[in-house]
């Protein structure tokens, strides 16, 4: 027998998922903008490379929709927290899950179009992309 | 008069805080990759504000923020689940995510603005 | 002035209150009556527990548990009510137990009990577990699983008002005058039956194990109407209060194991009671630790001795008796588990009261005649199930079965009966006092009376008594009482009046320390929690007799006198 | 306002002066609350409560506050003291360190009535709202009671502790922002009455503390637990709240509804 029917159970058990999922993933963007590529690389060629592997795509995109719901989900149950606002609840709501439905959308859309054009990345190799290339056949 | 802020509380006062924040930086963030569909140059000249000693400074106070967030989110949730007595356990582990977020930034601290200080040697 | 129509009227909402009430059925209009807010009655203060011959543990027979208490009585109790109630003993602590209460449980899911002062096995051989227990919390317990249920119930509940009248005509009740204290206005409650629950008056005491709130309001205003007050005389002294607090460290505390000691290390009951030591009934535990402090062998001379529970281990007092330890931590800064509590008797529980029947109706005179539509249950009732002492634990159990005894035949009795028509001077008296109080401009003020007489009645009037020291203390009651037309208070608003409220209660706590001072004067023995250092022996001849005292306005009380029910078991000798 | 006066305290011997500040209120009087200052000449182990009551006695009779039993049992005076919610019988004048005034104020997030007086009405009707009785078979002659394991005791023994002081309820943040938030008091009644084995509503129960007013509101802030007198883990007795709204109750108990009757006391 389960209450999750309850209003404000999923919720609050979304949260803790979530929150719990995105300690993981931003460790590991963590990692990766900071040690795998560098933030002085974050040249386009560099996100092409990296989003040529689906893994780091589906990384990237999980992120952006749990961040934006846990987000998201933690405003509301902050607005909620105070009786003015929530005579306008409906409004606010609205506003909140626009602007993440909207972020999220646009991320998506971003995450899975993106197809760098072959001529861009030749155009723009620059010599650290070359020397982690070389890195990179070494093992 | 005003109530005393204690563990709790200001564990509380934060982690709502830094949750707007970050949710904030994340919309913004996500607006910026709108570049890579503009173009490879428009892209390059938006990551290169990633670079500059403002943002780096400012990316310290986010990885804070994150990290208390973080575990402080886990804390909850270990008082929710463990079925631990809460009075002292909470406080003790606010003490141990403070410590921890101490802890993590410094290395982190480092690596975010290594490059400024190699920058002012070089 | 608000009127308000009610079937029943319940004044008090403690265990008593509200187990009459529980008693009711659902068709019938409720109102109760508090002058606090119904779960901070002083039921909630109880810890022990409430006995009953379950035999859970071992074996038990409720006759054993009627034996006990007529003894621990010292024969004064009336035995019918005695067998009454352990008798329903058993069924209520069941019933209880349905309503939702929570009961330290056994290894085999049986309620949890307890060894008790006084109470024993195969006609007072050697003690017996009968307390049905909550941890040390049995009477915090009784009071929300009452109070839940009466709100299960929906009762009408009217919070913070101040009964200062009860309404007769022709021998029967039809209302009460009550002053709500948030606005000081005055509402007048019309009903068919009224049930006084107001609890005792250990505040007229300066050492007490009592509320604030303890002042007698019910027996007063009954007192005041002409209506006897019986066996005002016993008062219970607690053995173990926290010194010099005087809050309560429950019997239980002995009955897990622990031990009284003097300055020199002695376990003095053994000389006292030799069969049950530490587990004596109250009186005699009161009286044996006040002889050794007249002996001098009060810890470091002074008035106070040790009670013991080291050697019960820390495991055991944690689970066992949580709140008594948590008390002796927060107000004397000792762990228990390491060192002695100091305690010294403090005063409990008064036996006397409004005299009853075994169905809480009101009796007014020698011969049993009664006053209709009132009754009374609880500390503020004598239905004499204590006579001169009471056991541990019985008093939770005389709140359980004679509140549902009350509320059982009001409801009866008011579904029978029509409203009664309203005096026209219904509550002239309250209003003419509280009037008087209000003007008068130049006087004492009430702290002080208060003062005094809680220490007069510490003095001369506790544990030992005496024939010289009553008179002094009854010229300076007189003298207090006539001071007391004098009072006035400098807060003359209506709004959260808290110093006529307090003026109020004086005037009731005045009265019952008159009756209960004369009553000590009158009854020249020593019997139970009485003991008179001039009349050291009991005289069953002349005084196994229930004393009525009737409030002569200007003057001393006059006193009639009750024949003790007596029947299944013989008057002996009390020895333990 | 402020009025400065030198009071002995009742008991024993002298060690200092304290300062203390109390949050008055009257409507009659003035239409804000102001505060007043009394210079009394205390012990470190002299009560709070005492200390009122010694001012309400001597110096101003119009003082409101409520008490009752004066030990911590009945849950009448609690109060901010120092910033913290606690009982005045239990809080001593040592318990706040140093030299510094003592500030008194009623209880936050309901309305203040008298002084240190607040509406308990509100703080009433929520615990009144989750159904905080037990509602198991009546009584009938010859059956005894119905059996419980102590670890079942022990389950909700902590809970039942509430002397419904509503100190827990008026430290809470998510209370004072807004006031129908069902608030930690009523939630440990209503895990005390969900975790009862003996209770036959529980689902009742269930339904009334979900939603918009209710469990979620809790952000596990933990004032609660701290201003609790009776020390009751009232955020654990949330959390429990909460698992059972996720995974449903678990009453599979060996002794639940067992009723014994009189017949078979012999085991």
């Amino acid at each position: 027998m389960s209450y999750k029917k309850v209003p404000g159970t999923f919720a609050w058990w979304f949260q803790r998922i979530s929150g719990s999922f995105l300690i993981i993933l931003i460790f590991i963007h963590f990692i990766d903008v900071h040690f795998i590529f560098g933030v002085e690389n974050l040249e386009y060629e560099t996100v092409a490379e990296k989003w040529n592997k689906p893994f780091w795509r589906i990384m990237d995109a999980l992120m952006l929709v749990f961040g934006m719901i846990h987000g998201a989900n933690g405003i509301e149950s902050i607005l909620l927290d105070y009786k003015k606002i929530r005579k306008y609840k409906a409004y606010w709501f609205f506003f909140i899950r626009a602007i993440s439905a909207v972020t999220i959308i646009i991320g998506s859309w971003i995450i899975v179009t993106f197809s760098p054009e072959e001529g861009s990345v030749a155009k723009y190799e620059s010599p650290v992309a070359e020397m982690r290339d070389e890195s990179g056949s070494h093992e | 008069m005003r109530y005393s802020i204690k563990e709790g509380m200001l564990s509380w006062l934060l982690h709502r805080l830094t949750g707007i924040g970050i949710f904030i930086f994340l919309i913004i963030h996500v607006m910026g990759a709108i570049y890579l569909k503009i173009g490879p140059e428009e892209w390059n000249h938006h990551v290169e504000l990633f670079n500059t000693p403002f943002f780096r400074v400012a990316e310290v106070g986010l990885m804070g923020a994150i990290l208390w967030h973080g575990l402080n989110g886990l804390r909850i949730i270990i008082i929710d689940f463990s079925g631990i007595r809460t009075s002292h356990f909470a406080k003790f582990l606010f003490w141990i995510i403070v410590f921890l977020t101490i802890l993590l930034m410094l290395p982190g601290t480092y690596i975010l603005l290594k490059p400024l200080f190699e920058g002012v040697a070089g | 002035m608000n009127k308000h129509q009610y079937d029943v009227i319940v004044i008090g909402a403690g265990g008593a209150g509200l187990s009459a009430v529980a008693a009711i059925p659902k068709g019938l209009k409720v109102a109760v009556l508090s002058k606090l807010f119904p779960f901070r009655s002083h039921t909630g203060a109880a810890q022990g527990g409430i006995s009953a011959a379950l035999g859970n543990l071992e074996e038990d027979n409720p006759l054993w548990h009627a034996y006990d208490t007529v003894k621990g009585s010292d024969y004064l109790g009336d035995q019918d009510a005695i067998i009454q109630m352990c008798n329903d003993a058993p069924d209520a602590i069941f019933d209880l137990e349905r309503k939702g209460l929570p009961f330290s449980r056994l290894g085999n899911g049986k309620i949890s009990q307890r060894p008790f002062g006084g109470h024993t096995k195969n006609w007072g051989e050697s003690p017996v577990r009968r307390a049905c227990h909550s941890a040390d919390r049995t009477g915090h317990m009784i009071l929300h699983t009452l109070y839940q249920q009466a709100l299960r119930r929906e009762t009408n509940f009217f919070d913070e008002f101040q009964v200062v009248e009860i309404i007769t005509k022709d021998n029967s009740c039809c209302g009460v005058v009550a002053v709500k204290l948030s606005t000081g206005e005055r509402h007048v409650f019309h009903s068919k039956s009224v049930i006084l629950a107001t609890g005792g008056y250990g505040r007229c005491f300066k050492v007490t194990s009592n509320a604030l709130s303890l002042t007698g309001d019910g027996m007063a205003i009954c007192y005041q109407k002409g209506i006897p007050l019986q066996d005002m005389e016993f008062v219970q002294f607690h053995p173990t209060g926290l010194h010099p607090l005087g809050i309560l460290i429950t019997e239980g505390a002995r009955g897990e194991g622990g031990i009284l000691v003097n300055s020199r290390g002695e376990r003095f009951m053994e000389r006292y009671a030799p069969s049950i030591k530490d587990l004596a009934p109250r009186d005699i535990v009161s009286r044996s630790i006040y002889e050794e402090i007249k002996a001098g062998r009060g810890i470091d001379a002074k008035d106070f001795v040790h009670l013991d529970l080291t050697h019960l281990g820390r495991k055991l007092l944690d689970e066992k008796l949580p709140d008594v330890t948590g008390f002796a931590r927060t107000y004397l800064n000792i762990e228990p588990a390491d060192e002695p509590i100091p305690v010294k008797p403090t005063t409990h529980y008064a036996m006397g009261g409004i005299p009853t029947d075994v169905d809480g109706r009101v009796i007014i005179d020698p011969d049993g005649s009664i006053m209709h539509g009132l009754y009374a249950s609880g500390e503020c009732a004598c239905v004499s199930v204590h006579g001169a002492n009471r056991l541990g634990t019985n008093s939770l159990l005389d709140l359980v079965v004679f509140g549902k005894r009350a509320g059982q035949h009001a409801s009866i009795y008011s579904e029978s009966s029509k409203l009664s028509e309203l005096p026209s001077d219904a509550g002239y008296d309250s209003e003419s006092f509280l009037q008087q109080v209000r003007s008068n401009t130049r006087g004492p003020k009430v702290y002080e009376i208060r003062e005094k007489m809680q220490e007069i009645m510490m003095d001369y009037c506790s544990v030992f008594r005496n024939e010289e020291g009553m008179k002094k203390c009854a010229s300076l009651l007189s003298e207090l009482r006539e001071d007391f037309q004098k009072v006035t208070i400098s807060d003359k608003s209506n709004f959260y009046n808290y110093e006529m409220m307090a003026a109020f209660e004086l005037s009731c706590m005045l009265d019952v320390s008159e009756a209960t001072l004369h009553g000590a004067m009158l009854r020249k023995e020593s019997r139970g929690a009485h003991s008179r250092e001039d009349y050291p022996d009991r005289n069953d001849q002349d005084w196994l007799k229930h004393t009525l005292c009737y409030q002569e306005k200007g003057n001393d009380p006059t006193f009639k006198f009750k024949n003790v029910n007596l029947g299944k078991f013989e008057v002996k000798a009390r020895v333990y | 306002m402020s009025i400065l006066v030198n009071l002995r305290s009742r008991q024993g011997f002298i060690e200092m002066l304290r300062v203390f500040r109390i949050q008055r209120f009257n409507p009659e009087r003035e239409p804000n609350q102001w505060v007043d200052e009394y210079t009394l000449e205390v012990n470190e182990d002299d009560k709070i409560l005492d200390i009122l009551l010694k001012i309400r006695d001597e110096v101003d009779t119009t003082l409101g506050f409520r008490a009752s039993c004066a030990h911590g049992v009945c849950g009448s005076d609690g109060m901010m003291i120092d910033g913290l919610n606690r009982l005045a019988c239990q809080t001593f004048v040592g318990d706040v360190p140093g030299r510094k005034p003592i500030n008194i104020a009623p209880l936050k997030g309901v309305p203040v009535e008298k002084d240190l007086i607040v509406d308990m009405d509100p703080l009433l009707d929520k615990v009144k709202s989750v159904n905080p009785w037990v509602v198991a078979k009546e009584h009938k002659a010859g059956e005894r009671e119905l059996l419980m394991s102590q670890e079942d005791f022990e389950k909700i023994e902590d809970m039942t502790k509430c002397i419904w002081c509503s100190c827990c309820t008026t430290s809470c943040p998510s209370l004072w922002s807004d006031s129908d938030y069902l608030g930690p008091q009523a939630l440990v009644m209503a895990a005390r009455f969900i975790l009862d084995t003996r209770n036959e509503d529980a689902e009742k129960i269930i339904e009334k503390v979900g939603g918009l007013d209710g469990v979620f509101r809790c952000h596990t802030i933990g004032n609660c637990t701290d201003a609790c007198p009776r020390d009751i883990d009232v955020t654990g007795a949330i959390a429990a709240v909460k698992k059972v709204l996720l995974q449903g109750i678990d009453n599979e108990d060996k002794f639940s509804n067992i009723v014994w009757e009189k017949g078979d006391e012999k085991e």
